[in-house]
């Protein structure tokens, strides 16, 4: 969302418009509606993956059984932290903190591809397990099992998609901020950062749906 | 300095950040996509004059009803009002020198380009024949055509229509002038509201869904196919939970922009302005409500048959208000016949048509006969194409002074709404009839006793074609030598109209100030000015 | 296919670009007249409230077309207390017509669904471009459907491809044949003579080729029919065949070694699962038991069947599904 | 909900320590959604697994995304649009929860191959 420009060229004709306030709003505005189309968008996975759920409930245990738990879990707590640092660079960035706006965005950035990379492993190890839907699928026997990795796949395949975006939208603030440049404003990043914080709360929902399904006996 | 004048290059139109530079490529655009689409329209109906199936072979028949079905839907009629008239005079509307991120707008009509030429280049390489709401496992597993380009194409392009929706909410929320509450909204705002909050949250659902259409195509998973576990009416419960609010968006802005024209001819304020307000917010979220009156013979359970039934019936009465009160707006009026208003009352009538029989079909009894008839296809062409493009033409003829800065030939433009409206009506309604006698949709050929109410149809489509290619005619001589047009030619009470026709590219000079009612129109005042034998087009800055 | 044509044109009574053709196509089933009075009323009903709104617009507008010399006094300049009552009126009002016709349309739908006990199972499964119908006695025919007049016939139906929609309209009625379920029709047929069988649901290239034709005889001349076909063992032998055969019986005899449920008179009972969710089994539930036993163990059960997926047909499922049906037609045409 | 937007916190100190709280919070959250699901619960499982998710949201949401600084506009954005999708979910499955049964495996041969990757056969 950069692209919050209103005339502003000639800002002294237009004094709705100078306001920082009123710019602030309609740019937190803009994202909060593009979150809403975000939530429908990932919502129709969520939907399927509710079909599958209710129609092949053993077949969604058995394969939730066989994702990584622990990786997961990890990654879980790796989001979080993310979430809590880049909402530490907003609130350092209101008090006038800059290194540490920038050091802070640079840690988010970082933790983003940390989850990455574990997230790589996990579909490492669902490869060499035979996991990936398709032929040779190893819980072919099963009904649903398959279902639910291809939803597994799409929504943390999407999911990782969303990340990526998020972890170069990061690393520009870092870097803006860093060279002191004028489009890296704090209000700017605050938008921004609800961006971030939106892809935490998918995988939020992600991780109980696609990791704890079934974990007891 | 007008937005026209501001830049005669290519590139300056192509980088224009200006929503009335973009409300004109959109136009530009939409009007080649709506030719195209109306050409597969004309083969489909020239082979129906005959029962058998003679002019084109079965699958060029198929590719023509899903190529019209696509680029109608997605190319023209989501696009048209919002993206071209909603684009152009929301912002003056409002009284706000652009949209609230113009390069977000630019992007939108980037993406809608990109989309509209895959979708395009997929017909153009050999045709999708899917239809155009791509049911499952035909377009999964069993269509040997371009399925996944088209996905694309349309994929993209509802990106376009999310960026759009997203622009046009958050500008009626922040750059409305001051003192400008939501009461004193034109209703065409209202409508192109509740229009961009369907967009916002529909659209995602359907991009969704074609995204698992194309990875079930490529990959075989199962999401919609009984074969792996999946259901095919799952793919149904979300396509038409989009497109059902999509007809929404392709109806909401006509009647907000009839609300606009109504008023203006009747000098007259709208009648039960708050009523219409709610009305359009109480559409577009019940709208949301009834995308299973789709699927009743689909095999969804009888319950859900029986809830959604219901609901439709709900849904039919907001439009049921709007109707009523355009009408009582007429009453004590001082009503012109301008080309605009010819179009409006015939939307209207066509729209009072094709809602009344959605009530028919809402009936489940009687949807069981009539649903995958002709019955549904001209109900739905009466909404959309009675209803929405007749208010197309409205709009254009209202604006185009204010667009262009030039009028327009009256007597020619009256021609054509009287033709199209009877072309329409020829068109259409025989395929009522059609429909109830049995003559199932999208057939190729049919038994011979249908073709009496086909000829008629293909004879009125032909009507029908004439009363769409004269505007082309008349407005081209318009822009090569019209009368200019003052900055307020009908004597309307909106921002967009005091301002210069053609706009400045900041649109206004000085910052207009909030009106204090909204349709502020005099029908007395206007008479005793008739009854002197003031010329039509007064100029009256406050009417 | 030109003698399908000349059929139909005698049938019909009309030659080509006749114009004499009727409104309303004759109704050929019990619920055909209910339908087609609900569809007069509501074009009734529809059409007033067209013609009264189209009367206002014009009369309104010749009336106060701009130079007429009218009294235009009297109008307020916001909404006034009579305005509101009035937007009240016209909100309530169609309001609570629409609920009306949706309770009649309602009413009439729900007895359109509701199967007689004792209808007559005819299984159908739909393919591109094709209509491959059984009768109970095993009496197959493509493309054409001859059932009795007066006797409730139930359709079982199911596709081996793309959806496709079974779809008479003399009968007025529609439905969906979806694959991997069956889906059902039930009518009662009230004229003699053939009517259309179209396919409704777009399904591919031969869609508009898709046609049938349903042929309603005397219930003696069906009997003499149904006699006078090829010498095929019905479907529910058949059935029982399969069920001998592909070893179904040397668990679920009542006497075998392995111990699974009796199936006897299992359609129309209520089954309790082992997760402790019940149903009534129906031709689905059969079928998924067939090719899917793990999905809906019985309660008291060992989860040891093997699935059939692969081995059976969709003809033969049908075939079994019509024996079980067999044992039980006591409770038959329950939902 | 509060009425009127609260402002920033003037002190950077509170402002981080505020913060902190909620990420302890996330992570005790994280842990308890996955003892939950070595417990036996039945459906009990997915109650808790969603209602934690929800509880973190709304942590994520109040907190880190400031939606309690936020104007009333922006709140009903973000509400409408979970809105939506809950009836999209609801409505669906008033179809689903009353239909006599669900589809099943189905084997008829393929017509297409898949685009990409062999398929078919297992």
């Amino acid at each position: 969302m950069t692209a919050r420009t209103a005339p502003l060229a000639d800002a002294a004709r237009t004094p709705r418009h100078a306001e920082t306030a009123l710019r602030m709003e309609t740019a937190e505005l803009g994202m909060w509606v593009f979150i809403a189309t975000e939530i429908l968008f990932f919502g129709g996975l969520f939907f399927a993956y509710l079909y599958g759920r209710t129609h092949w409930p053993e077949g969604f245990a058995a394969a939730g059984r066989r994702t990584d738990v622990v990786l997961g879990t990890l990654n879980t707590a790796v989001l979080l932290t993310s979430s809590f640092a880049v909402a530490l660079a907003v609130a350092a960035a209101e008090h006038d903190r800059r290194r540490w706006v920038a050091r802070l965005l640079w840690l988010t950035a970082a933790l983003g591809v940390v989850f990455l990379v574990i997230k790589g492993t996990e579909y490492r190890h669902e490869w060499s397990e035979h996991l990936f839907p398709g032929p040779g699928f190893a819980l072919a026997a099963t009904a649903g099992a398959e279902l639910f990795f291809v939803l597994y796949f799409l929504t943390t395949g999407l999911h990782a998609l969303h990340l990526t975006i998020g972890i170069v939208l990061m690393g520009a603030f870092a870097a803006g901020t860093e060279h002191a440049s004028g489009w890296a404003h704090p209000p700017r990043l605050q938008v921004a950062a609800l961006y971030w914080h939106f892809v935490d709360v998918v995988w939020i929902f992600l991780y109980p749906l696609l990791y704890l399904i079934v974990r007891h006996s | 300095m007008s937005y026209l004048d501001d830049g005669y290059t290519l590139r300056s139109w192509l980088t224009t950040h200006d929503h009335k530079r973009i409300a004109i490529l959109y136009a530009i655009a939409i009007t080649g996509f709506f030719f195209i689409g109306g050409a597969a329209a004309t083969l489909i109906r020239l082979e129906l004059a005959t029962p058998a199936g003679d002019l084109v072979s079965h699958d060029t028949y198929n590719k023509l009803f899903t190529a019209h079905g696509v680029i109608m839907v997605w190319l023209f009629l989501i696009p048209s009002i919002p993206s071209v008239m909603g684009n152009f005079v929301l912002p003056l509307m409002i009284g706000a020198r652009d949209l609230a991120f113009p390069r977000l707008n630019l992007l939108s009509w980037y993406l809608y380009m990109g989309g509209g030429i895959l979708t395009l280049a997929a017909l153009f390489l050999g045709g999708v024949d899917t239809g155009w709401t791509f049911y499952t496992p035909y377009s999964t597993m069993f269509s040997n055509s371009y399925v996944l380009l088209t996905l694309t194409g349309v994929f993209i392009v509802g990106f376009s229509s999310i960026l759009t929706g997203l622009n046009f909410i958050v500008t009626v929320h922040t750059l409305r002038v001051p003192g400008m509450g939501w009461f004193q909204l034109p209703l065409f705002v209202w409508a192109i509201y509740a229009t961009s909050a369907i967009l916002v949250l529909a659209t995602p659902v359907l991009a969704i869904t074609l995204l698992l259409v194309a990875a079930e195509r490529l990959f075989q998973i199962g999401v919609f196919d009984p074969a792996y576990g999946g259901d095919p009416l799952l793919f149904q419960h979300m396509f038409w939970f989009y497109s059902h609010p999509a007809v929404y968006i392709m109806v909401l802005p006509a009647m907000g922009l009839v609300s606009e024209i109504v008023p203006c001819f009747a000098r007259k304020r709208i009648f039960g302005y708050r009523f219409m307000a709610y009305a359009i917010l109480g559409i577009a979220s019940i709208g949301f409500l009834v995308w299973g009156h789709h699927m009743f013979v689909s095999g969804q359970s009888m319950t859900a048959s029986l809830v959604f039934s219901l609901l439709s019936f709900v849904v039919a009465v907001p439009s049921a208000i709007k109707v009523f009160n355009w009408t009582a707006t007429l009453y004590k009026g001082s009503i012109r016949f301008d080309a605009p208003m010819l179009y409006a009352l015939g939307f209207v009538g066509l729209f009072t048509i094709g809602g009344l029989t959605g009530l028919i079909l809402a009936a489940l009894a009687v949807d069981v006969h009539l649903t995958d008839t002709y019955f549904v296809v001209s109900h739905f062409h009466y909404i959309m194409v009675g209803g929405s493009v007749m208010a197309y033409f409205g709009g254009l003829h209202f604006w185009w002074p204010k667009v262009t800065g030039r009028l327009y030939s009256g007597v020619w433009a009256r021609i054509a709404a009287v033709i199209m409206f009877i072309g329409f009506n020829l068109t259409f309604f025989p395929q009522y009839v059609l429909g109830y006698q049995g003559m199932p949709r999208r057939y190729h050929a049919y038994p011979p006793e249908f073709q009496v109410l086909n000829i008629l149809s293909s004879a009125g489509a032909s009507v029908l074609a004439i009363g769409y290619l004269l505007p082309l005619v008349y407005f081209a001589v318009s822009l090569w030598r019209g009368e200019r047009a003052g900055a307020n030619p009908w004597g309307a009470t909106g921002l967009e109209w005091q301002t210069a026709s053609p706009p400045p590219t900041h649109n206004f000079d000085t910052e207009p100030a909030a009106p204090k009612t909204v349709y502020g129109y005099d029908a007395e005042a206007d008479a005793r000015l008739a009854a002197r034998g003031a010329p039509a087009s007064t100029e009256r800055a406050e009417a | 296919m030109s003698t399908f044509g000349a059929r139909i044109l005698a049938s019909a009574g009309q030659g080509t670009l006749d114009p004499s053709f009727s409104l309303l196509a004759p109704g050929a089933s019990a619920n055909a007249g209910r339908t087609d009075a609900l569809f007069i009323a509501l074009l009734v009903l529809c059409g007033g409230m067209a013609i009264v709104i189209a009367t206002l617009i014009v009369v309104f507008s010749f009336r106060y077309r701009r130079h007429a010399v009218v009294d235009r006094g009297n109008q307020a300049s916001g909404e006034s207390a009579g305005e509101i009552r009035l937007e009240i009126a016209w909100t309530v009002t169609p309001l609570l017509i629409f609920l009306g016709i949706f309770a009649w349309s309602t009413w009439d739908y729900i007895r359109t669904t509701r199967t007689p006990a004792d209808a007559l199972p005819v299984y159908v499964v739909a393919k591109q471009w094709m209509w491959k119908l059984q009768q109970r006695t095993g009496r197959r025919e493509i493309n054409e459907l001859h059932v009795p007049l007066g006797q409730p016939v139930r359709l079982v139906m199911t596709s081996q491809d793309v959806i496709h929609s079974f779809f008479v309209p003399a009968f007025r009625l529609k439905q969906d044949v979806v694959p991997g379920r069956y889906t059902t029709l039930s009518f009662t047929a009230t004229r003699l003579g053939e009517f259309h069988l179209f396919c409704a649901e777009y399904c591919g290239s031969e869609h508009s080729m898709m046609l049938g034709r349903v042929v309603v005889m005397m219930p003696a001349d069906f009997s003499r029919w149904l006699a006078a076909g090829p010498n095929e063992p019905g479907l529910a032998e058949r059935g029982f065949a399969l069920y001998r055969s592909r070893g179904c019986s040397g668990c679920h005899e009542p006497g075998s070694t392995v111990h699974a449920p009796s199936l006897a008179g299992l359609i129309g009972r209520t089954v309790h699962l082992q997760d402790g969710r019940s149903l009534v089994a129906d031709e689905n539930y059969v079928r998924d038991s067939v090719l899917l036993p793990l999905k809906d163990v019985v309660a008291g059960f060992d989860p040891v069947m093997p699935s059939f997926a692969g081995q059976l047909d969709e003809e033969e499922i049908a075939a079994i599904v019509a024996y079980i049906r067999s044992t039980s037609d006591a409770s038959e045409g329950r939902r | 909900m509060k009425d009127k937007p609260e402002p920033a916190p003037k002190d950077f100190a509170a402002a981080v320590r505020g913060l902190a709280a909620t990420w302890v919070a996330l992570i005790a959250l994280m842990l308890a959604s996955l003892g939950s699901a070595y417990l036996n619960l039945g459906v009990g499982n997915v109650v808790a697994g969603l209602v934690i998710a929800t509880i973190k949201t709304a942590l994520v949401v109040w907190f880190f995304m400031a939606l309690r600084r936020a104007s009333a506009m922006t709140r009903i954005a973000g509400a409408v649009g979970l809105a939506t999708l809950i009836l999209l979910m609801a409505l669906s499955f008033a179809d689903y929860a009353t239909r006599a049964r669900a589809p099943a495996r189905w084997q008829s041969p393929q017509q297409l191959a898949p685009a990409l990757g062999v398929g078919a056969q297992r």
